[in-house]
């Protein structure tokens, strides 16, 4: 089933067709489930002027922080950012220019995306810097903001499973804002950590149908933790 | 404030904690009551922090610290997360701020002139709960209260607090006041006064606190 | 844990508090995945001028079909209906109200009404009589229609699993509306063909997870086949 | 007709087949290719019927009827199945319909005095979908045509449709007319512009159909 089959042999091969100037919508969530090789690929290829859309920036030297060591972000679109010094230096400087989005804002706008709504209502925001320039509506008597929503030229994404079809489940809370970036992009991207046979994951638990997917391969991944905390053990 | 706010509990909650004082929350969760913490992520059913032997990069809190799962625990996507929370399905949400005023208007993520790092899911989960508890000190180290006609600095959210928690006191936000309910144990009806800058009603009676 | 313990005794309390002119949001498509035994209740319970947004309104004597033997339906929300004889008659005598959404639209009006977004924009229906009275409004040079979210007063829905806190998972094309409305109930009532115990569930794979869910039921089902097709056997 | 539509096939497609003609696209797909089948009740992957030792009353299509899912599958709720049509997921949409135009307009759900029954999932997928195919006869029983100037009957979707499919011709819409692309075997050109009320453009050559 060649038409089928989204594995790719290299991560050169995963990134191909990538250029100066692209939005990468990016999953993850702090440095939980991360696309770490893709990332280090687009730093590999040292492509410029990238918007990326992806809820945190990674830390200095790890995760999408690496972009930022060689000027490579033009603008970031997250909710929660600054994790790294590189980050705050580029931003104070004005090499670096941010749009701050809500969470669950920033969800809603890839589910939407990749779902075609070209746009949506919430509360979220209202009365708050981010209202500025958007259009307020009332619904049965309460405000609510105009969101607009996003598509990528790239999605990268960092799955657990997958089989060849593109077919992906996530592991734990790692599976965060992958499949709602997975949906968004021209080209969608998956790395995971095991490639399994066609037919071994149950049709009903797929978090990513393989309709989304159009590149796929195999990783292997640091795992890097942000903040370890533990109990102490029994 | 931890404790006090663990009064406000119901049995069968789905609760969200901010980083912080509300985290201390689930340590005093009365006995014989069960809640359930949603942490804005993707999970439902936020457990203790892992041991040197559970620890799993791949279970982490929306604070972006190790965690378990409990028995019954689901995980999600992040747009299922906020469906939850802006869907108003969440029945508790305990967060920090900077600010609260007499309108209800909170101010958490953002003060100008200061490096902004952003305002994560607190803008959706201020805008999401009818059920919402403002944990912070009455005032900021100088002494400049932080209970406010009018919230000086940018929003995170407009007319979306009723409940404030302070080290100070408990209070309800009412018709455009603060509703003096609780005093902190020790703690005087004018020291509150004298701390509170937007309108203050004191009613005849200010009990203190009582903790579970 | 008796605060998470979703499980009623009798379908009698499962759907205790409908009252007439009640809007109740059912989940399945056709014949499939209904929930058959609380539609049963309502009709025992002979309550009156109900909204019932379902894709479909059932058969003949099955399904959504029986509420019309009594009148108890004013107005079906749905994107095809009229599979049975009784429908036609109230709909052409004008006993019966008929708001037809397309599919795709109807289901993200129920996903959006449990997830806080009041409207969206649709390119489905634009320049077609089911864009009458509603904005039209262009992005990005393609017109949009602007549909509003709905809520229930109840939700009913069918699963094939649960545990007692109420996290379900359906099974195969079963799912279908199923979790869509049971995230848009003021009173989510989930019924189910077997109760596993809690933590028997896979996280990752649950599809309603418990918040939604206030309500949980087991019950036997007839499961009828609508279009029985079948190739022959080898 | 279905081994015409099955022409328009490529590899890896994932194809959504409306009711009627085009579900019959599935017995024609041509060795060593591979499509998939979009239910839009929320299946990824339809197979063939069932046996009656696998009828499975939970595993339907959007027509209602009894299926299975090949190997590698995937299931999931109505509104995850139409986010892949409104989003642009589908390669390939065929269905059915009453009338279209030369505006690429297609009527195909409701004749008015007659009973309406709803337009199902028809209005999302010619929405959705960049490449739709149009799978109808060319004219009713009473000689009237169905590729018109204008639709008459109320739309499913406007300016949407490039691709016309009819028992005597294959024609693509461009720039507000058919254009004849090719005649169904042993049909005349004058027969397709006696039936086509519609502006055509009939090139200089317009070859007979080939099929696989």
């Amino acid at each position: 089933m060649a038409g089928f089959d989204k594995v790719v042999g290299s991560y050169e091969e995963a990134m191909a067709g990538i250029e100066d100037g692209m939005t990468i919508i990016a999953g993850g969530f702090g440095l939980c489930g991360i696309p770490e090789n893709l990332i280090a690929e687009i730093k590999k290829r040292q492509t410029k002027e990238l918007t990326i859309v992806s809820n945190n920036c990674g830390v200095d030297g790890f995760g999408l922080g690496v972009l930022l060591e060689d000027m490579q972000v033009k603008k970031m679109v997250s909710s929660y950012v600054g994790e790294n010094a590189l980050f705050e230096k580029q931003l104070l400087n004005g090499e670096l220019e941010v749009e701050l989005t809500p969470q669950g804002t920033l969800a809603e706008k890839m589910r939407a995306g990749g779902a075609g709504i070209p746009a949506f209502y919430t509360a979220t925001g209202v009365g708050t810097p981010i209202a500025e320039g958007k259009e307020v509506r009332e619904f049965n008597g309460r405000e609510y903001l105009l969101e607009e929503s996003i598509r990528g030229d790239f999605a990268i994404v960092k799955g657990w499973k997958a089989d060849r079809y593109g077919n992906v489940i996530y592991r734990h809370t790692a599976q965060n804002f992958n499949p709602l970036a997975a949906t968004a992009g021209k080209i969608t991207v998956v790395e995971v950590e095991e490639l399994v046979e066609v037919g071994e994951l149950d049709p009903a638990h797929i978090h990513t149908p393989g309709i989304y997917v159009d590149r796929l391969i195999v990783g292997t991944f640091e795992k890097r933790i942000e903040k370890r905390t533990v109990t102490e053990s029994a | 404030m931890a404790m006090r706010v663990a009064r406000e509990l119901q049995d069968g909650f789905y609760v969200n904690l901010g980083i912080g004082i509300p985290t201390l929350v689930a340590n005093f969760v009365p006995d014989g009551m069960e809640v359930m913490l949603q942490s804005e992520n993707g999970l439902l059913g936020m457990g203790e922090f892992p041991t040197d032997e559970t620890i799993d990069a791949d279970m982490i809190n929306a604070g972006k610290q190790t965690v378990t799962a409990v028995k019954g625990a689901s995980i999600f996507s992040s747009a299922e997360s906020f469906a939850m929370i802006r869907g108003g399905h969440v029945d508790l949400t305990v967060l920090g701020a900077f600010e609260v005023d007499v309108q209800g208007n909170i101010a958490s993520w953002m003060i100008p002139n200061k490096l902004i790092k952003g305002m994560g899911g607190a803008m959706d989960l201020v805008a999401g709960a009818d059920n919402i508890i403002v944990t912070m000190t009455h005032a900021s180290k100088n002494g400049d209260s932080k209970l406010l006609d009018t919230c000086s600095l940018p929003l995170t959210g407009k007319g979306c607090i009723k409940k404030v928690l302070t080290d100070l006191a408990w209070l309800e936000i009412q018709d455009g006041a603060f509703v003096l309910k609780e005093r902190a144990p020790g703690v005087s009806v004018e020291e509150i006064k004298e701390k509170t800058q937007g309108k203050l009603i004191v009613p005849d009676h200010v009990p203190e606190m009582q903790f579970n």
